[in-house]
């Protein structure tokens, strides 16, 4: 069974290849390959999934080896896959969601031109994802890091024709270049300093040669998070993200919300044993992610873009997701990484659903009262916004978040400072959500639906609408008496959390504290949003007001900096040294040389007194330097 | 024989300078024959008897006979003295004097510092010694003279020949360069 | 004698290919094919040499063929040619290179086709025998050499500024070429001087002794020399402009193999012969390095006509093989081999997509460009293959090479290699800006043109094939040029050297102790040179001695 | 006429030589610049005979006559080319033969 591992990545490979090649002969067979070759993927995976739990391999790894990639001296990275329970989560989550929403694009880009081009660049994504995910060592995960990271440019500049497309999805791959490099060093950090790339081996030896707190491991924590940052659109690499809704919905969905950008979490949770070993920088990934939760969900706030909303929140989710690593969660961050997958996709469907309804309309204003002309859409999203919302008991979201911030309120390092932080995210989280619930789909129609979802699009959104709420009852609380299913299951990955301190009671306050926290966030969502609108709208007029909901909108403005501090400069350094400056050198000798020749050649007068005189000159001086120097 | 060198260098300054100050050429080169004259008088004081002659012959001689050939043959009018003299520029005087300036003090530099031997040869080598030099070890110049000379005559011979010919399709590169 | 067929031939091709070019009609046709027969059989030869070699083994260690005749013996001048794996690498990729530039211009080319073939193998020739000599006055000549035919390629058939560009490249090079000859000439007589025997034999010259200013100059004339070839900046100028105003072909030979003879020049004689002044002068030459790497994509950004944004690329990429050779280490030098292949050919498809784009529109203008990924996805999506290669993406060779670099040049020296990372940003820039800027965005110009012919499909996938092999699976390269580089590492350590000059701390950490490493094998050379910045000393410092 | 001083000598020598030049450089007619040439060479030639005088040497007559071998050549071929240049440009102004420039 877990010999077909390979088959997982290779076959949306063989997929992107057969689409690459033939793609634009194919026509609507096209999409029959691309979902077909992912849904082949997610069987074997299942298929996997099975043999790994039903017969777990020697220490629950197994590794498969399929060729050297490079060996250089004491360097040889191999191209080998490696499947642990973490990593079985991560290929589940990939294949599956990935599964349902290329099942969904088949009807969502059904009238697109590009239409077998995008099921490649998916396939493609997938299959880097999953190299991603089922990597061995750090330098194959690092080539479906930039695969995904190429796919997302590719996916982001889809269509190509309009040029503020093209903007975003370079701006979103140089941005997280600016991470990979990083991690790019990181590795050399690493390979020279424990002389290996394999991730297994690596961790072995940090742990036997470095000692916790000491700089080696906090230098190369640093670096890892750099490239985590990058990917996972953190802070202060985060602005990429809100730009990137400039693909296609179901790019936004797969890539941009469910699995790329949470690989910055998976990147850390593997390797965790170093970030353990760097408390300081440990730490720094828990402020990181709690401040990026709290500025982007105030973002969130006051966005007019369905999509934009739903971006900003996703940098907020996995802003959750690092405040979850940072405090040492790990089960916990990739549980909300799994809850988040499905409720994002779904959320990110559904606005799909919705925009294409509305034929292309993005402006949340200009919608209204879809909650009877979409019922399934309205019924889907609405799971989704309660899941994010974390609505207690019945959804995905209320354990996942609640573990975490429950883990936070454990750190022992700023812990109460965290959870508030998380808590007052969680506030603005069902907040926005509801918001948007609320004036999309409750209120007066504002624009005529011209199609409603067909099979393809509804079965996806009801898979994810599904497992948005059942998603989270693997892993339970304690005080519900059952068995914490998932993290038990990662527990051979992960160092167990640190769980001396605290009672049951504790947990269950925290708990019954952030429902209703998230409760009054869908009030307070209800009250000013659709219950008495003239409120929030009054309090948007205000100058303070204003001046808040500009800056939050610019997404606390970092593109602006950005934009002056770097982007300005380097372009108008490359324009004004368009005919390169050190050519001037060159330059100016050949105007020299130039000169002189004309100097020399205006002396050529034809006259031939002038050249006598001349004669004469030149014979003068040379006596009288003969003369003189006698 | 000093009055003798004195006079015939004064001759000679007066002469050479008048030859360059002349409009008229024919004038100019009687002027010259005269200075070349006096040189064959210096010549003979300074114990040259063989060369004052062949200066006679052949410079005073032969070569202002080719002068006057030349000026016979191009036939100029009178219109060609005013010519001269529009030509002649008292500005045009100052560069030439300055570079005769500058070689004067090179000159009276030379002759304060030079150390000062007084006194001649017991005996100016006569006409005799001169052949023997020449075709002893002079012989390579003598040949190379004389190849010089044979140049100059194919030379000259060539330029007066082919003039009529050469003269249209000259004058149409002329006209067709514009430059 | 196999290795004097193998410069033999294309010389020969060049001749026939004139030779049957001044048929009026038919005759570029006829050349053409002479040519890709005279590298097919070059081709040919190589595999002989692959499947025969083990059974003919050269004189010196690594190389596995050698030929030798006397040419001037009075002067100590041989014909002396030899080859180990980095040389058959090179030579493969002198011969493919040269068939996919002919193909490639095979309409371009209309107007003298028999001259611009002749011109085009004996520029491969001098190519080819300057990866081959083991006689620096034989290097020097195939270096002159290839040359000219190189000045006629551009002089003749280029575009518009063809004629300053031509002058320039020519200008550049002859100087940086008179500047190695006085540096060989120093060489051959400081050797001569002391050993009684005038040669200009490679492998007596290497270990000359000599006092370490001598070392230096000399070291110097041979890196100015290779860096203009390279180009480093800041004698780079000259490229931008004869890559631009070139032929295609011309273009992919100068991109794909000239620039490399001076990588190669650097790797074979500059390092080997003066291994302590390069070890002394490597933080400049890294530095050099770094500055191209950053300043070439800085280039290439502001520049709006398509070929010369490719040109400042490659100043770019150079810049990666200086920091490698200067690095000088197995990482290193693997990498540079794999860069200087790599680079072959990704920018060579690069200069050949742009072709035939030219061949079509008439302008190599960007700001004429736009959206032609609607007129010609198939072009676009090959042109997206390499533009990714360019910015080097895993997968394809160019990430094997920058990261082989980059590890290498960590060990080196860290700041350095960090410093040289953030070519990897710059030159995502530029790459995405060529694919928005011709084949995506506003539709600036009307054009209708043609999609990729058959041959030109043909071209780009033996070029993808190629590139997607060297980022997947490059050990056959690897393992191929693993001895000669092992060898050429030996020999910079073992040649007597009568002034050891105890190598400087060049490093950026000053507080740098060696730290063992388990896994890696170390010649000496590089012991001198690895680092681990112990940064742990400053805050606990405790972090290194509590190791096994 | 051992009275007359070498010097005297020079300095006549010097004066003719500057004569001719002056001669070159100010006249404009290609006659007078030829005349003016011959002057100089003259003097130079006087300058010769001085020095054989004053060692007693054959050697300054000897350069006399190479000189004189030589102005006869040179007068030859510079009256062809005067006659040339005179039928060609109708003018014997050195100045107007200037097609050269550069």
């Amino acid at each position: 069974m877990l010999s077909l591992l390979w088959l997982v990545p290779a076959l949306p490979f063989a997929g992107f290849l057969a689409l690459a090649l033939f793609g634009r002969r194919m026509g609507a067979f096209a999409a029959a390959v691309g979902t077909g070759s992912v849904g082949l993927s997610a069987l074997f995976a299942l298929a996997v999934a099975a043999g790994f739990i039903s017969s777990p391999p020697p220490a629950r790894i197994y590794t498969q080896s399929l060729w050297d990639w490079i060996n250089v001296g004491g360097f040889k990275p191999g191209i080998l896959l490696y499947l642990d329970s973490l990593s079985l989560v991560m290929v589940l989550v990939v294949t599956v969601v990935g599964f349902l929403i290329h099942l969904y694009s088949a009807e969502f880009m059904e009238a697109d031109d590009g239409y077998s081009r995008f099921f490649a660049y998916m396939n493609l994504f997938v299959g880097s994802m999953l190299v991603l995910v089922l990597a061995g060592n750090l330098l194959l995960l690092y080539l479906g890091w930039e695969g995904v990271g190429l796919c997302s440019y590719l996916l982001i500049g889809f269509w190509y024709r309009q040029p503020e497309n093209g903007a975003a999805a370079i701006k979103a791959f140089v941005v997280t270049r600016i991470g990979d490099t990083a991690l790019a060093i990181g590795l050399f950090f690493l390979f020279l300093n424990l002389g290996t790339l394999d991730i297994q081996k690596m961790m072995n030896m940090a742990a036997l040669r470095w000692q916790a707190g000491s700089a080696y491991p906090e230098i190369a924590a640093a670096l890892i998070l750099g490239g985590a940052l990058g990917k996972s659109a953190q802070l202060p690499l985060q602005t990429w993200l809100p730009d990137a809704m400039a693909g296609p919905t179901p790019v936004s969905a797969l890539i941009h919300a469910a699995t790329m950008v949470t690989a910055g979490v998976y990147l850390i949770a593997r390797t965790n044993v170093i970030f353990t070993m760097a408390p300081a920088v440990q730490f720094a990934v828990a402020v990181i992610g709690a401040a990026t939760l709290l500025l982007s969900a105030a973002s969130a706030l006051v966005q007019h873009d369905i999509k934009r909303v739903l971006a900003y929140s996703t940098i907020s989710q996995i802003g959750y997701m690092f405040l979850a690593l940072g405090v040492g969660a790990w089960s916990a961050a990739i549980f909300h990484l799994m809850t988040h997958a499905f409720f994002k996709a779904l959320l990110f469907l559904g606005a799909g659903a919705v925009i294409s309804g509305l034929d292309g309309e993005h402006d949340i204003f200009k919608m209204g009262g879809l909650r009877r002309q979409m019922p399934v859409a309205f019924w889907c999203f609405l799971t989704g916004a309660c899941s994010l919302a974390a609505l207690p008991l019945v959804t995905a979201g209320f354990y996942s978040k609640g573990l975490i911030l429950f883990s936070a309120w454990q750190s022992r390092r700023a812990g109460f400072w965290l959870w508030a932080a998380g808590i007052a995210g969680a506030l603005l989280t069902s907040i926005y959500i509801f918001r948007l619930v609320f004036i999309v789909f409750f209120g007066k129609p504002k624009t005529a639906v011209v199609k409603k979802p067909g099979p393809r699009i509804v079965i996806p959104l009801v898979a994810l609408a599904f497992l948005s709420i059942v998603g989270g009852f693997v892993n339970m609380p304690a005080f519900f008496g059952v068995k914490d299913v998932f993290s038990r299951f990662l527990e051979s990955v992960f160092p167990v959390p640190p769980q001396a301190a605290s009672l049951p009671e504790t947990e269950l306050l925290l708990e019954t504290v952030s429902a209703i926290v998230s409760l009054a966030g869908v009030y307070v969502a209800y009250f000013f949003f659709l219950a008495a609108p003239e409120y929030s709208e009054e309090m948007a007029r205000t100058a303070p007001g204003r001046a808040l909901g500009k800056f939050w909108f610019s997404g606390w403005g970092f593109d602006w900096l950005y934009e002056k501090a770097l982007v300005s400069p380097y372009r108008w350094f490359a324009r004004a040294n368009r005919n390169d400056a050190v050519d001037l050198i060159y330059s100016f000798i050949a105007a020299a040389s130039r000169f002189f020749h004309y100097g020399l050649s205006l002396s050529q007068t034809g006259k031939v007194r002038f050249y006598a005189a001349v004669l004469a000159l030149g014979a003068v001086i040379t006596i009288t330097i003969a003369v003189l120097a006698r | 024989m000093e009055g003798v060198f004195y006079m015939a260098a004064a001759v000679a300054v007066i002469s050479t300078a008048l030859v360059i100050v002349q409009m008229n050429v024919v004038h100019a080169l009687l002027y010259l024959i005269l200075s070349l004259l006096s040189a064959a008088v210096i010549f003979v004081t300074l114990g040259a008897p063989f060369v004052a002659a062949l200066e006679v012959i052949i410079y005073a001689g032969a070569i202002m006979i080719l002068f006057v050939f030349v000026i016979m043959m191009l036939n100029l009018g009178t219109q060609s003295a005013g010519m001269e003299r529009q030509w002649m520029r008292a500005g045009m005087w100052a560069g030439p004097a300055v570079l005769a300036l500058l070689l004067l003090a090179d000159v009276i530099y030379m002759l304060a510092v030079s150390p000062r031997v007084s006194g001649y040869a017991a005996k100016a080598a006569g006409p005799r010694e001169v052949g023997i030099a020449l075709f002893g070890p002079y012989l390579i110049g003598v040949e190379l003279a004389s190849v010089l000379l044979l140049a100059g005559l194919v030379g000259s011979f060539h330029l007066g020949r082919s003039v009529r010919q050469r003269l249209p399709e000259e004058g149409e590169a002329g006209g067709g360069e514009g430059d | 004698m196999i290795l004097l067929w193998l410069i033999i031939v294309p010389f020969a091709g060049g001749v026939a290919a004139w030779i049957l070019g001044l048929r009026g009609r038919g005759g570029g046709s006829a050349a053409r094919w002479a040519s890709i027969a005279a590298l097919a059989v070059d081709l040919a030869l190589l595999a002989a040499i692959l499947a025969g070699r083990s059974a003919a083994a050269g004189r010196h260690g690594d190389f596995f063929l050698e030929a030798r005749a006397g040419w001037v013996p009075q002067l100590g001048i041989s014909i002396h040619l030899g080859m180990d794996g980095l040389s058959l690498l090179l030579v493969f990729l002198t011969v493919f290179m040269g068939i996919v530039s002919v193909v490639a211009s095979w309409t371009e080319i209309t107007e003298r086709a028999g001259f611009f073939h002749f011109n085009l193998l004996w520029c491969l020739a001098g190519v080819i025998g300057v990866f081959l000599s083991m006689d620096l006055f034989l290097f020097y000549f195939f270096w002159e050499m290839m040359l000219v035919p190189m000045y006629f390629l551009i002089a003749i058939w280029g575009h518009e500024r063809r004629t300053y560009a031509a002058i320039k490249f020519f200008i550049f090079t002859q100087l940086g070429g008179l500047l190695m000859l006085m540096a060989i000439l120093g060489l051959y007589f400081i050797h001569g001087s002391q050993t009684g025997a005038y040669t200009f034999d490679y492998f007596d010259l290497i270990g000359t002794r000599m006092s370490s200013a001598a070392a230096f100059w000399l070291m110097l004339g041979f890196f100015v020399s290779f860096a203009v070839k390279l180009p480093a900046v800041p004698v780079h100028s000259w490229l931008p402009d004869a890559h631009t105003e070139a032929p295609t072909a011309g273009s992919v030979i100068l991109a794909g193999l000239l620039l490399k003879t001076g990588a190669y020049g650097m790797l074979r004689f500059m390092v080997p012969l003066f291994p302590d002044a390069s070890q002394r002068f490597a933080p400049v030459g890294m530095a050099v390095g770094i500055i191209g790497i950053l300043y070439g994509a800085v280039l290439a950004f502001g520049q709006t006509d398509l070929k010369r944004l490719i040109a400042d690329t490659s100043i770019s990429h150079m810049g990666f093989i200086l920091v490698g050779i200067f690095a000088w280490n197995g990482l290193a030098l693997q990498g540079v081999t794999m860069q200087i292949i790599s680079h072959a050919i990704s920018t060579g498809m690069l200069f050949i997509l742009v072709g035939a784009l030219q061949e079509r529109i008439h302008t190599r203008d960007m700001d004429l460009m736009g959206r032609l990924w609607e007129k010609v996805p198939v072009m676009g999506g090959v042109a997206m293959v390499f533009a990714l290669a360019s910015l080097g993406l895993p997968g394809l060779g160019n990430f094997v090479a920058e990261f082989l670099i980059l590890l290498g040049a960590f060990r080196a020296n860290p700041a350095a290699s960090a410093a040289a990372s953030l070519g990897l940003i710059v030159s995502t820039v530029y790459a995405l800006w060529i694919m928005q800027r011709v084949f995506h965005g506003d539709e600036r110009t009307r054009w209708t043109l043609p999609d990729m012919s058959v041959r030109e499909k043909g071209v780009a996938a033996a070029m993808i094939v190629a590139i997607v092999w060297l980022g997947l699976y490059p050990q056959p390269v690897i393992n191929e040029a693993a001895p000669a580089l092992d060898g050429l590492r030996r020999i910079s350590i073992s040649g007597p050297q009568a002034v050891k000059i105890p190598a400087p701390d060049f490093r950026l950490t000053a507080a740098a102790k060696a730290v063992p490493l388990p896994a890696e094998e170390d010649p000496a050379f590089d012991k001198k040179a690895r680092v681990v910045p112990d940064i742990s000393s400053q805050k606990s410092g405790e972090g290194v001695n509590e190791r096994p | 006429m051992a009275a007359v001083p070498m010097e005297h000598v020079f300095v006549l020598a010097w004066v003719l030589f500057i004569t001719g030049l002056v001669g070159v450089l100010v006249r404009r007619n290609l006659l007078f610049i030829l005349m003016s040439v011959e002057i100089m060479l003259n003097a130079s030639g006087l300058a010769f005979i001085a020095a054989g005088f004053k060692w007693g040497q054959p050697d300054g007559q000897v350069m006399f006559i190479f000189i004189l071998a030589m102005a006869a050549a040179e007068v030859s071929v510079g009256l062809a080319l005067v006659l040339l240049a005179y039928r060609q440009f109708r003018s014997l102004d050195a100045d107007q033969a200037s097609r050269m420039r550069g």
